[in-house]
């Protein structure tokens, strides 16, 4: 079938693609520019609004589950006072990951249109697909986001544990694991982790093959529908 | 795993197997034999034998061990211990909690 | 003081309470409970900071051989829910060797029935309801109790308690 | 001086030994160089806290105990015990131990506000005996009084009993089991005649499905929460539903999580019977058979002073326990208002699971076990609530089977042992009698030996009303056994304190250590603690087991039991008994109470030889007698042939407990049901027999809110309880360094966004304050416990923040228990 394209859309594209007939030259590079900066800005504007914790806690999904979640733990309470918001962590400071991260999120905002996690239980029961895009995301920008605060660089290991410390220097100095291997769940409550060891085990290299879990016959509860076959 | 880099270590447990009285001298002599086991006492269907040796593992060897003997109706772990193989040690590794 | 007082006294010494110690030898004599300031029992004072939890990855002698070791790290945000035990992470068998933890004995994986099984028995799978963390606040009153080792290690005196 | 392997390896040996019961010949002994001076004594024991029961072995060394481990065969707990089990070796060794009598004295005499001087334990009877007698010439029985507890050993509640009612006449005796589990009791009596759980811990390895109703199982009975997790973990289609007003370590293994507004639990069980009802789930066949319905008396008030406007205003509050019958259509329709929409809107908990709760118990194939505590008992509407738990186990027909289990838990070792079963309190004699039935007061008359008529029938003070009567001046001369009611009652500040410094009034404490209680008596007298005697517990699921005296008490210490039966040596008949009952029994002239109670020809019925020789007795020889086994035998002729048989005295030392009722030698494990229970007639299938009918009864109750809720001036929810590390009141556990360095000071729990909004935040000193006291404390917005917003959670074990100065003394109207998980507190900066 041939494409037909109604003559109420062509008229406008007409004037907008066809050349200026009126206006100077130096208006319209100015007055384009002057458009060009005022659209970027709203764009930025809505862009920054939108990487506000005050905008994630906006809808119920986040306020009630991971926002609630992450109040008592060390990205929110901690001797200094220094604290994570939620975009600290999870949307890119790089401009294009930002963009990329942002046309994802537009999935969990359909989520909330269409009531994918309106509530508690359908919330838990998405929580390892939700748990695994950030931990996908992260392995693959090598904790990009956590490097922005936590630099390897400028850590002391020496006031770091005896176990932490050996452990960094083991793995993470020599570039064989990112922070997300060792440090999931953080800042939120895990998923059911069946299948999933820890960074510093061998299995962790091992991407394809399950470890054993810590028991024979799994439990599967209503907070699992995503168990490893 | 990464290579032996654990310190060695002494491991002893005391097991309480319980056996059918008429196979008393073949269980007695094939759990006697194994390496590292001694039987303490042993009356009415009732065995108590301690395992000493380098790690978990042989102590969970010589249980199952035990447990395939015939006669034996069952191997019951009751205590395990764990220090450091050097001696004097301030203080155990494992934990029990029988 | 009347004699018989002085009879009890004496015969007291040894195992008289200590409050009432201190109560003889300065001022009127109280008996409150040790762990309250000496104040009224319908006053209360100030709270004391809560105290910090111990770090210091050392461990700490156990008192006999069954009980459960103390836990000499911090366990702050620690999950052990229906869907991760982040104590078995470090410490259970497969993961020690990484790790360095020290590894949970073999007895908890023993189930209800005495039979071994190949993981830690879900009985078990609770780790604190045995095993606690500890601050650094130090005990108000001094406990006597002592361990077999030290018992073993002099002659037997037949008990201090008589 | 032992090779410390050798060493290690012996106590390898004697462990195992212990466990399989297994004597080691002495040759085995010799051959692991050992030798004698490794040696360790390992007994059986009860663990010395909760209602749990579990056992323990104890080695003692030298007169003194020197470690314990979990029983491998003990039945409740298979060789685990929780943290405070593990440090039980450590309870009896706190330096400060009590270890004479102090009284009270100035210029050589006692003096309310003198000083505490130790005093021989004659002087102190003496005083004691003067007080009594004093109180009883001017006032009358109803003026003394003793508070007692469920940590009591049973045969300790049996000698008290006797000496309270037969003795001086009064049944103002009630033990700290009125904080604890009254509510329970006096539902089991009104459901089904007669009292505890019908199931038994086995219930843990058949059910499908647990639901915890305000239990925190994982922090305050966590060996059956090992239990719980061993079969949710093994068996994928477990459930375990959790309700709490606040998250808390349970919630670690909840596949249904609820949070609920405080006292809308009555609404959501109405919710289930609703749903049971209307989705045709109703097992018709049973409840025709099994079930009477009845309509309950509501606003029955709140247990306050009778002038208080709540209790002015309630239409019900002089008659709170009538009800009259009903049927199962009045009962439909009477539960029909219960919604799932108005109930999620009252609760304020999802839809979708209390749809996901009332399916555990409506799917007939669902095999479910009901779980409570504090959370039921400690509710100004205790018993309802306890009912309305049995009604849905008894529309769907799920009890008294394996896995289909109504199950009321209990806080200390003996509630069920001595408080209940023996009847310490106000209003019970042993094996479920009253002491307002004249059959029942005549019953126990002739078991005790007694002269016809001399109990009394007028039920006696309850906790609450103890206090009350205290600070009034009526209730004048009071012993406090083996409880902290100081630190354990309501509202102390205003309704307890004032009482016991009531200088009308003569206060005995006997305890091991000076609680805050003993800092307000006028006479302390030092006791014997756990196996420092020989003794006998009862648990939560009907498991009597004894053990021996292991070590010797400290000092002048004594048992509970010494205390009572060398007290009752101070008094003869003639100065108690009313003179006509002498005159038409005058063998009993001139008798000591000691000789007309214990010296009865039943108490003292068994030598001394009959004393097992590997263990001291030191009530048995002072007094000539095996005193232990004489109580418990003439206490266990009550009720044996009745359906609560106990087994004879000396098989309990070689059992790790036995479930009553023991019929032909065998426990019961599941009551009112054919083939379990030996009462149950072939044919008859299930029977309550403990009601004339034979029926389980079936209340209609509405819900009501709470006597307090938080308004502008006060608008926090207080709710109080314990912790994992420290059971009660602490006087044992905050003795072990252990213990007390895992959870040193009692803080309150809040939500971040309510310590944010009064700019607070995680250790920010704070007053909780009511409208009765406050405490100061400091914030924890990260700790286990997480309330929601509205809801703050204090833990009571820590003497230095006293919460109970904030709490209020409402009680159930019927049960007379407190309740300590509703009142109004506000936070501020200290």
């Amino acid at each position: 079938m041939r494409w037909t394209i109604p003559e109420y859309l062509l008229r406008p594209w007409r004037t907008i693609a066809g050349p200026s007939r009126y206006l100077s030259l130096g208006f319209l590079t100015l007055g384009g520019f002057a458009a060009g900066v005022m659209f970027w800005g709203g764009f930025n504007t809505v862009l920054e609004a939108t990487n506000t914790e005050k905008f994630c806690t906006g809808c119920h999904e986040m306020r009630d589950n991971v926002y609630e979640e992450l109040k008592t733990t060390i990205h929110f309470t901690n001797r200094s006072g220094v604290r994570a918001t939620c975009p600290d962590c999870h949307v890119p400071h790089n401009w294009t990951n930002k963009i990329a991260r942002k046309m994802q999120a537009s999935k969990e905002v359909w989520g909330k249109i269409f009531g994918t996690i309106d509530t508690r239980d359908k919330f838990v029961a998405m929580r390892r697909e939700l748990a695994e895009h950030e931990w996908a995301r992260l392995k693959a920008n090598n904790s990009l986001e956590c490097r922005n605060c936590h630099s390897a660089e400028s850590m002391d290991i020496t006031k770091q544990g005896a176990r932490a410390s050996r452990i960094h220097q083991q793995f993470l100095f020599t570039g064989q694991r990112t922070c997300i291997d060792c440090h999931k769940g953080i800042a939120h409550r895990l998923p059911d982790m069946n299948g999933v060891p820890p960074g510093w085990s061998e299995a962790a290299n091992e991407t394809d093959e399950p470890v054993r879990s810590w028991l024979a016959e799994r439990p599967t509860g209503v907070a699992n529908p995503h168990a490893s076959p | 795993m990464l290579p032996d880099s654990k310190p060695a270590e002494w491991h002893i447990a005391s097991i309480l197997v319980h056996l059918r009285p008429e196979r008393r001298d073949d269980v007695r002599a094939a759990v006697a034999a194994m390496p590292g086991v001694e039987i303490h006492a042993d009356e009415a269907g009732k065995m108590i034998v301690t395992v000493e040796a380098p790690d978990e593992g042989r102590i969970a060897d010589r249980m199952t061990a035990m447990h395939l003997l015939d006669g034996v109706m069952s191997a019951v772990l009751v205590f395990h211990h764990v220090e450091p193989a050097g001696g004097e040690a301030e203080e155990a590794i494992g934990s029990t909690g029988t | 003081m009347p004699r018989h007082l002085l009879i009890a006294l004496a015969a007291a010494l040894p195992c008289l309470v200590p409050a009432l110690l201190s109560a003889q030898n300065s001022g009127p004599a109280r008996l409150d409970s040790p762990f309250r300031p000496p104040v009224n029992f319908t006053d209360e004072t100030t709270a004391p900071p809560i105290p910090a939890d111990v770090t210091d990855d050392r461990r700490v002698a156990r008192n006999y051989p069954e009980q459960p070791p103390v836990i000499p790290h911090n366990v702050r945000d620690y999950q052990i829910t229906l869907n991760n035990n982040q104590c078995l992470t470090c410490h259970s068998r497969q993961y020690t060797g990484a790790s360095q933890a020290p590894m949970i004995s073999i007895t908890h994986y023993v189930n209800r029935d005495g039979q071994t099984l190949g993981a830690v028995s879900p009985r078990r799978y609770f780790c604190m309801q045995c095993h606690v963390p500890q601050t650094v606040a130090q005990p108000i009153v001094t406990n006597t109790f002592k361990d077999v080792d030290s018992m073993i290690s002099r002659p037997s005196d037949g008990g201090d308690r008589r | 001086m032992l090779d410390r392997r050798d060493f290690i390896k012996a106590q390898a040996v004697a462990a195992a030994a212990a466990a399989g019961g297994v004597s080691l010949p002495a040759m085995a002994q010799t051959s692991m160089i050992a030798g004698e001076d490794a040696q360790l004594k390992w007994s059986k024991a009860p663990c010395r806290f909760c209602g749990t029961g579990c056992g323990v072995m104890v080695a003692t060394k030298d007169n003194r105990v020197v470690a314990t481990h979990g029983d491998m065969q003990a039945e409740v707990n298979r060789g685990l015990n929780c943290v405070k089990g593990y440090f039980l070796s450590k309870i009896m060794y706190g330096q400060d131990r009590l270890t004479q009598p102090l009284l009270r004295m100035k210029d050589g005499k006692y003096h309310k506000d003198g000083e505490f001087l130790p005093v021989t334990w004659d002087q102190a009877f003496d005083e004691m005996a003067r007080q009594w007698k004093r109180v009883l010439k001017d006032k009358g029985p109803d003026a003394v009084g003793m508070f007692g507890s469920g940590q009591w050993t049973i045969w300790e509640g049996y000698a008290a009993s006797k000496l309270m009612r037969a003795g001086f006449r009064t049944n103002n005796l009630d033990p700290n089991a009125r904080h604890c589990m009254a509510s329970a009791a006096v539902a089991f009596i009104r459901t089904f005649g007669m009292d505890e759980p019908m199931g038994c811990y086995d219930d843990f390895e058949h059910a499908d499905a647990f639901v915890l109703w305000g239990s925190n199982m994982a922090e305050m009975h966590p060996i059956l929460w090992t239990r719980i997790s061993d079969r949710r973990l093994a068996h994928n289609h477990v459930k375990i539903a959790v309700l709490s007003t606040f998250e808390h370590r349970s919630f670690e293994l909840a596949d249904i999580p609820m949070i609920f507004e405080p006292g809308t639990d009555l609404a959501i069980l109405n919710f289930i019977a609703n749903h049971i009802i209307k989705t045709g789930r109703v097992n018709r066949e049973f409840v025709e058979k099994h079930c009477s319905f009845r309509l309950g008396q509501k606003d029955i008030g709140y247990g306050l002073r009778p002038e208080n406007v709540l209790e002015v205003r309630a239409a019900n509050a002089k008659d709170p326990t009538d009800s009259k019958p009903m049927s199962f259509d009045e009962f439909a329709t009477f539960v029909s208002d219960y919604t799932v929409d108005k109930v999620a809107e009252l609760s304020k908990v999802p839809k979708e699971r209390l749809l996901a709760l009332a399916e555990l118990y409506a799917d007939p194939k669902t095999k479910v076990m009901s779980l409570w505590t504090m959370g039921f008992n400690q509710h100004v509407r205790g018993v309802w609530v306890n009912h309305m738990v049995y009604n849905i186990h008894l529309l769907t027909g799920k009890i008294s089977e394996p896995g289909n289990s109504p199950f009321s838990l209990t806080g200390q070792p003996s509630a069920c042992g001595t408080a209940r079963e023996v009847g310490t309190f106000a209003h019970r004699l042993p094996a479920d009698m009253q002491v307002n039935n004249p059959v029942h007061r005549s019953h126990v008359e002739e078991g005790w030996k007694i002269p016809k008529g001399l109990l009394p029938g007028k039920i006696g003070y309850h906790a609450v009303l103890m206090d009350r009567m205290l600070k009034d001046g009526k209730l004048n001369a009071f012993w406090i056994m083996v409880n902290n009611n100081l630190q354990a009652a309501p509202n102390t500040n205003t309704e307890t304190y004032p009482g016991y410094r009531n200088p009308d009034n003569f206060i005995v404490v006997s305890d091991a250590y000076p609680t805050v209680t003993a800092s307000a008596a006028d006479l302390i007298l030092p006791a014997a603690m756990w196996v420092e005697k020989e003794g006998a517990y009862g648990n939560a699921e009907r498991r009597t087991h004894f053990w021996h005296q292991l070590v010797t008490a400290p000092g002048e210490a004594r048992s509970d039991l010494w205390q009572l039966m060398e007290f009752s040596k101070r008094f003869t008949t003639d100065e108690v008994w009313p003179k006509e009952i002498l005159d038409t029994n005058p063998e009993f002239r001139g008798k000591t109470l000691f000789d007309v109670l214990y010296r009865n020809g039943n108490v003292d019925r068994f030598p001394l030889s009959e004393i097992d020789p590997e263990y001291e007795n030191r009530e048995s020889k002072a007094f000539g007698f095996y005193v232990q086994k004489g109580l418990f035998e003439e206490y266990a002729s009550f009720g044996r042939g009745h359906g609560h048989d106990l087994a004879p005295f000396d098989r309990y030392h070689q059992e790790r407990g036995l479930r009553w009722p023991v019929v032909d030698g065998k426990e019961t494990r599941w009551r009112y049901r054919e083939g379990y229970d030996p009462f149950v007639k072939e044919g008859e299938g299930v029977k309550f027999y403990g009601n004339p009918d034979g029926k389980a009864n079936v209340f209609a109750f509405p819900y009501e809110p709470p006597a307090e809720s938080p308004d502008k001036d006060f608008d926090l929810w207080l709710v109080t309880g314990r912790v994992l590390e420290h059971w009660h009141s602490g006087s044992m556990t905050m003795r072990v360094p252990e213990l007390y360095k895992a959870m040193p000071m009692a803080m309150v729990f809040m939500h971040p966004d309510d310590a944010k909004d009064r700019g607070l935040r995680r250790g920010s000193e704070v007053k909780v304050v009511s409208r009765r006291g406050e405490i100061h404390t400091r914030v924890e917005t990260r700790g286990r416990n997480r309330p929601p917003r509205g809801v703050v959670f204090v833990p009571w074990f820590d003497s230095a923040r006293l919460i109970n100065k904030v709490t209020l003394d409402a009680t159930d109207p019927i049960s007379k228990q407190t309740d300590f998980k509703k009142c109004a507190v506000k936070i501020v900066a200290a």
